[in-house]
């Protein structure tokens, strides 16, 4: 087998851990990838479940590489199963090639005996004891996990006690025997691999350099970046894939004076929140399409009544329920263009976990500067991925935090305070309860200046004005895009929140095949920096819009809002599985060549 | 030395002249709001009055407090948000049966097991008055009205049976013909600490005729002397009579607050660990 | 005054009606109109209400015309006032011009003793007697509107019998001497005009042919549609200005065996809407605004599961509770692209009253045939104008009544039976209970052919192109758009909805000065016969967009969906007053001189 | 001569493969439903179940009957929808807790008032077991979830009050732990003329323990005797039991079905005027 190992230094290598309900697979992917990453290397960690609470399938992808890791694969360099049968489960999105390694328990009855691939090549597969050493050492099979936790650290090359001394604190209230069980069975699973060859897989692969490191999911960024901001309030109503946010807040706002609720639904969590920011408190809801669906009237009201007020939307597949632990980008025109009547909102973009941080941190910025609701659009991917990122990702942003809370007017000011006062800034301080002289109504209703209710058609048409003035302004504060390339790129792919990775990695490997690209990764798609990205349209000589959506909702905003796409090649389909940089490659490929 | 300001009932009304038809409750309403809170001599500036849509729900812009007519039946979650984010303000929370009972209905009850404190009041009339006369929840079976030209074909809805069901600790129930009532009833339900709950009839005279004053009134009757308010059986008892109105307050037992138990929870919070930006951070270290 | 009167024959005329509370301008204004119809006029009623419920102020403008009325007017011909205090309220939407006749009472002290337009010219006001006159026959200041009335109908020349006849009519249960009473009240208001020389202005109208007129809303014509399509199931909840569309079906539906629910809010409503046609009923529902968007969860599910259901939304204006007694353009964008996921839906649009039928009785017709939602767009303009139509226009649709329902599999099929099979015909059969042996489970969940839930991308993928594919075929059978004027028009106007009046007088002013235009009215307005328009557009030399939103919402729609709209003048802003052919035709003018 | 057909509960299991958790409660809930269906010799095809989204609500798919697990909180007017459009078909609605009560707590009183014969079976585990383990409305105070890590700070919720308040015609309480019980209550339930509900408590084993059958097991008491089922004050009582649960019939006194009374408002349609298309559009016309 030693023929098949790459001698050269390897940049990367994905590793596919599989197992069913109660095999401790998710576990054991997290101590591993928190392993990796201290060590020095970029990593993803993504899980994978079947329909089941509990007792069903699940499996981790465990990208490693000496560089950053920028988008999902689907490949693998090794197959780790801890039970055959959840195999099937799988097939579907795994993709084996004769160099795929991989490891079955010698006891799985249910693993074939010549394991294939797709196409029905032979795979190189080893049967490996981890049940018997498991046994042995633990007395129980639940120890395999650890048995491969050892054999997979040991392939990574990772340094002999970091993972036992994470054990140790893990099972700590489990006793001394326990902990000592459970850590032979890890060193067991490390001599195995270390008998074996393979060893020489990962052990080569080449390191970052050696920092601590932090490593976190999206929804986890998406809490840091409301606390970093200082939110007080949070409303929401628990929905699969944004429910994290909901609870990791639930523990850390009380504890600083912060209020959470759990709504009765959508639109209580986005009244409430609507309430809390009448109030002058900086307030946040975080959900996914069913319930961002719901929340609909809300936005428009709190538009309408210019509430800051940031809403985070976890995209998942759809339409209706849908895929709820799957990933899609198909929320967009929602975000945008959802509502009655003309609502101008903001929405932003998250690409990454840093990316999550990033725009939770903007949206609460802009919306409270400009008074407005702010969407941000994350999704399944990059909220339950686990990056390793370096330790100061998250260092404060300068420019965000300068506007750390809507203008508020003095008590008793000399003139009549007019909550919606027209001027030559859009931007009209806003009072709340408790302030002294500056009590006002509002409503939903068409208002005056000072917010009572009108029918004046003349009044509507600059209250219009205003809130579209907001926009503006904001627009030309923003960039609102990004381009990453080679400047004079001849090909260039416009893309938006997760996919975008995909969009980087693939334009790296053109550009390293002599295809000069570069992406252009829009953030703020509404309102829409469409002058910019048409710019940057119209000097490629071959553009590309990639994105996950059946119907190409990105490509479709892009046009609406004024960017010609042409000829372009709309690179779409929906969710499920993310987008890959390889499929993007190969489309703009066939089509450019 | 401080001195308490006092107001008077004019205090309270802003400029804007309400558009009620002639004759309609809610005048009777929002005049017994105006004397209550200046009886209780809250600022202005210190209220929040919140509504969602309906002829009844235009009564925040009627006064000088903070308001918020907002949209159709959110008007409890609104409240229920603006409370926890300033527990220092008064929050009166009006509106009507449809936008409270209908569109809204899913809302009432968890402000009522939460315990906000805050006060619910709202003004019956049987109707939806804003869009001309359709059926509400608490229109009477069989009645005929726009949208049931061959009469109601369902049972209304007891609004003080909910109460009570959700677990309200203020029960109480007023009439638009009794403003004296109305007052105190009112002063009750703000002082009371927690979710306070006023059914008040407030006659909707264009879609179902003065002669509402006239149906109420004859069945009205004071809650009985002897009634113990904190007996939740007999206030189900009261509430469910077959011919009387009982007005009064039903019920009433006090209760830990929302905000109290927030508080609470701050503190074992504050206890329990680090919490915050830093500490939060920290838990994804490697190291 | 005689030398103010026009000598030629007039095409057509405006008279605008104003009281307050009470007046009984509404009645008035009704039975003129019926009567113009009857005599041959076209004509079109519009109704303006203050804020309040009662006693608030009124008006109704009153167009006639010897030709078919197709657009709002504010310039009057003639102002009648019946309370002069009301006149503030509607100043800003009345043109009054030097040639404008105003009537006001001679007792009316509110009226100032010059009448002047908005530059300050002084107007043509005539003291008349009315109250006086109402007072001597009625004894009461409440036979002011029959006065009027009277007034009025000599003015147009009605014939002397009509009005009279209809007053009887209505008020024949108060008994002979009030009937006798007002009917002397209107005809000294006949004798009043008769005296001076007004009468000309209107007698001299020239006539279309007398047959008997159907004079109707847009509402009521969209509940002619359902009953004509015939809709076994309606739930809806109240809302201005839809709820005359819930209020008459719920009179109708029950005695021809059908079922109507006043449900207890709009998501409600759609989802029992979902539960009767999943029963095998062709059902729908009617909303505006804010209900759709509360809706849009339950939209999402509908087409997810290829629910057949028709959605009317009549606009008003917005965003959020906006202004519910005016009308705008302002939800199509919500219409369209409204709920999460990639949600395949079938919009369309209509332009009056005839429209409405029309569009209802598509509606039913497409949602049968593809198992697809139907939203149909009216707005508040059209949906309560009173129109008057000739009598056979609502003859059956033959094309549309082809298919009156689904296609239902029959009991006990020799197949297992799948709701969702997959095959060249992307519609399949639905089946309901009650059907032996085609039992079958449906989720919003991702489905396999036979409706069981699944997380495979794959099957995801083939959904969506379902879906998809039945709106390629609707496309196709739908011409989609209609274009009127001179083949080889230079001008180009596209627009869609109630605005397309406008569009049309304008274009026809415009031809008649040389200009030749003409206008592009999308009736679907998703799925969009983009190439069909942009066809249409790029033989124009020059092309404008008109619609009623602030953010021109349409002609985002149209480039959206690949319409280029590059050069085109977007003519938009938002609503409460219909945009006007002299609006669209000034900046057409302006723009391209 | 007509035979009536006869059914084993298999007849009613579909071939897809429950994914609950090993141990949970709905298992009981689902197999109950089955034997309840073969004694009252329901065709499947003449059937439908409807749910909303959660664990309980992927009953339908287990069924051979017509089926939509729908949208979150959406079961119950969907099926009022079907159950007006297809009266002959038996409608059966399960769900959970938070379906039910949280999101779509809003539905469950207008069907009550309307009394939609039908049957609404609630799994209560007082947790959200699909989303993984928050809290829900009968949550206990106290607690700790996923989303209350200090203690859930608000009251729970009674579904047996709320029915009783909200005027359901039928109101009964089962345990997973007693199949036999529960699948009498259901045939009971799907026999009675109207809106008839089923607190049913069904533990989830993964987020609240296995332990919740015992808890359940031990406050469980089997409805008195001497209870008298029409009484809807003493069945109040009974459901605000603070230390027992009372499994059976709580309450139970017919009323006129809501298919009645539009089966009656037909009728009298019919009388009153002519309706339809023709008719209507007579209406409009000018002479
Ligand atoms: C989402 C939504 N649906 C419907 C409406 C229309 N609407 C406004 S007020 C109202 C009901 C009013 O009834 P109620 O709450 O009893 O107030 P009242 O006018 O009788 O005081 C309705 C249906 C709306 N504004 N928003
Ligand atoms: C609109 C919407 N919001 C939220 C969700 C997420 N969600 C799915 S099931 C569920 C709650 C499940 O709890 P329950 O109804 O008690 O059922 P259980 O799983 O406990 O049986 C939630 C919040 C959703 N699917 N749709
Ligand atoms: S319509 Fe009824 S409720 Fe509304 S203002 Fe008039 S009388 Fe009052
Ligand atoms: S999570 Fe709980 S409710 Fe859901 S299947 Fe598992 S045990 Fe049952
Ligand atoms: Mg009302
Ligand atoms: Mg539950």
């Amino acid at each position: 087998m030693a023929s098949e190992v790459q001698e050269a230094p390897r940049r990367a290598l994905t590793i596919f851990l599989m197992g069913s309900g109660g095999d401790g697979v998710i576990t054991a992917g997290e101590l591993l990838a928190r392993a990796a990453a201290h060590d020095g290397l970029g990593c993803h960690l993504t899980k994978s479940f079947g329909p089941q609470i509990r007792g069903g399938e699940s499996a981790v992808w465990l990208q490693v590489s000496a560089d950053e890791v920028r988008s999902p694969a689907v490949s693998a360099d090794v197959v780790m199963a801890l039970s055959w049968e959840s195999f099937p489960r799988f097939a579907g999105q795994l993709d084996l090639s004769p160099g795929t390694l991989v490891l079955v328990d010698e006891a799985d009855s249910k693993a074939p005996d010549q394991i294939e691939d797709r196409e029905g090549n032979p795979l190189t597969a080893v049967r490996v004891p981890i049940r018997r050493l498991a046994e042995e050492e633990t007395g129980s099979q639940l120890g395999r996990n650890l048995v491969a936790l050892g054999f997979l650290s040991a392939l990574l090359g990772l340094p002999a006690e970091t993972i036992p001394q994470a054990i140790a604190k893990r099972l700590k209230k489990r006793g001394g025997t326990v902990v000592a069980n459970n850590v032979r069975a890890f060193e067991r699973g490390q001599a195995l691999a270390g008998e074996s060859l393979y060893v020489a897989l990962g052990a080569k692969l080449a390191r970052g350099d050696k920092r601590p490191r932090i490593f976190m999911s999206g929804n986890d960024a998406v809490t840091l970046g409301a606390l970093y901001s200082g939110v007080e309030f949070f409303a929401g109503y628990p929905i699969t894939p944004a429910s994290e946010i909901l609870s990791s807040l639930a523990a850390e706002l009380p504890g600083i004076g912060g209020t959470v609720i759990q709504a009765e639904d959508e639109i209580a969590a986005m009244t409430m929140v609507i309430g809390a920011s009448f109030g002058g408190k900086k307030a946040m809801t975080a959900t996914s399409g069913p319930g961002l669906s719901l929340k609909t009237e809300a936005i428009g009201l709190a538009a309408h009544a210019e509430i800051p007020c940031v809403i985070v939307n976890v995209q998942r597949g759809g339409p209706s329920t849908g895929m709820p632990t799957m990933t899609e980008q198909a929320d967009i025109q929602l975000a945008v263009y959802g509502a009655h009547g003309d609502v101008p909102r903001v929405v932003i973009a998250a690409t990454d976990t840093r990316g999550c941080y990033e725009a939770t941190v903007k949206a609460f910025y802009l919306a409270e500067r400009y008074q407005t609701p702010v969407i941000v659009l994350t999704d399944q991917l990059i909220g339950h991925r686990l990056e390793a990122l370096p330790a100061d990702s998250f260092e404060p942003h300068e420019s965000f935090s300068k506007v750390n809370r809507r203008t508020v007017p003095e008590d008793n000011p000399t003139e009549p305070y007019k909550r919606y006062r027209l001027g030559r800034n859009p931007i009209s301080p806003m009072s709340h309860p408790g302030i002294e002289g500056c009590a006002y109504r509002t409503s939903g209703i068409v208002h005056q200046e000072n917010g009572c209710p009108t029918s004046d058609a003349g009044i509507h048409h600059v209250m219009n004005e205003k809130r579209q003035r907001k926009m503006d302004m904001l627009l030309k504060e923003m960039g609102g895009f990004q381009v990453v390339g080679p400047d004079e790129a001849e090909f260039g792919i416009i893309s938006w929140g997760s996919t975008s990775g995909a969009a980087l990695d693939a334009a790296a490997r053109l550009t390293a095949r002599g295809r000069r690209t570069s992406v252009c990764i829009v953030e703020l798609l509404h309102p829409l920096p469409a002058e910019g990205i048409a710019a940057y349209a119209a000097k490629r000589r071959h553009l590309a819009v990639a994105e996950l959506s059946y119907s190409a909702q990105f490509a479709r905003l892009l046009r609406s809002e004024g960017v010609p796409l042409l000829d372009a090649l709309l690179i779409h389909r929906g969710g499920g599985h993310p987008l890959l940089a390889s499929e993007i490659e190969r489309r703009l490929e066939e089509q450019f060549q | 030395m401080s001195t308490v300001p006092t107001y008077t009932w004019k205090d309270y009304r802003s400029g804007l002249a309400p558009v009620w038809c002639p004759g309609c409750g809610d005048f009777s309403v929002v005049a017994a709001i105006y004397r209550a809170l200046a009886e209780l001599r809250i600022a202005p500036h210190q209220l929040a009055v919140i509504s969602g849509i309906g002829c009844s729900s235009r009564l925040p812009g009627y006064t000088t407090a903070y308001g918020f007519n907002a949209i159709h039946g959110r008007a409890i979650p609104l409240a229920t948000g603006l409370k926890a984010a300033r527990p220092d303000t008064e929050v009166l929370v009006v509106g009507g049966d449809g936008d409270g009972f209908s569109i809204g209905g899913g809302h009432f009850p968890h402000a009522a097991r939460r315990n906000v404190d805050m006060t619910y009041i709202v003004m019956d009339n049987c109707i939806y008055g804003l869009t001309k006369g359709q059926t509400s929840p608490t229109t009477p079976l069989g009645e005929k009205t726009a949208t049931s030209r061959y009469g109601w074909p369902e049972q209304p809805a007891n609004p003080l049976n909910l109460a009570l069901a959700y677990g309200v600790s203020f029960v109480a129930q007023g009439f638009a013909g009794d403003m004296r009532t109305l007052k105190s009833l009112f002063v009750e339900a703000m002082r009371w600490k927690g979710f306070a709950f006023v059914e008040v009839h407030s006659p909707c005279v264009t879609y179902r005729g003065r002669e509402q004053f006239d149906v109420v009134r004859e069945r009205a009757r004071p809650v009985p002397e002897d009634h113990d308010p904190t007996d939740r059986t007999a206030a189900f008892a009261l509430a469910d009579h077959p011919e009387f109105m009982y007005m009064g307050v039903l019920y009433k037992k006090p209760q830990d607050t929302y905000e109290e138990r927030l508080d609470a929870l701050r503190s074992s919070a504050k206890d329990a660990s680090h919490c915050g930006h830093e500490s939060f951070l920290d838990q994804f270290r490697t190291s």
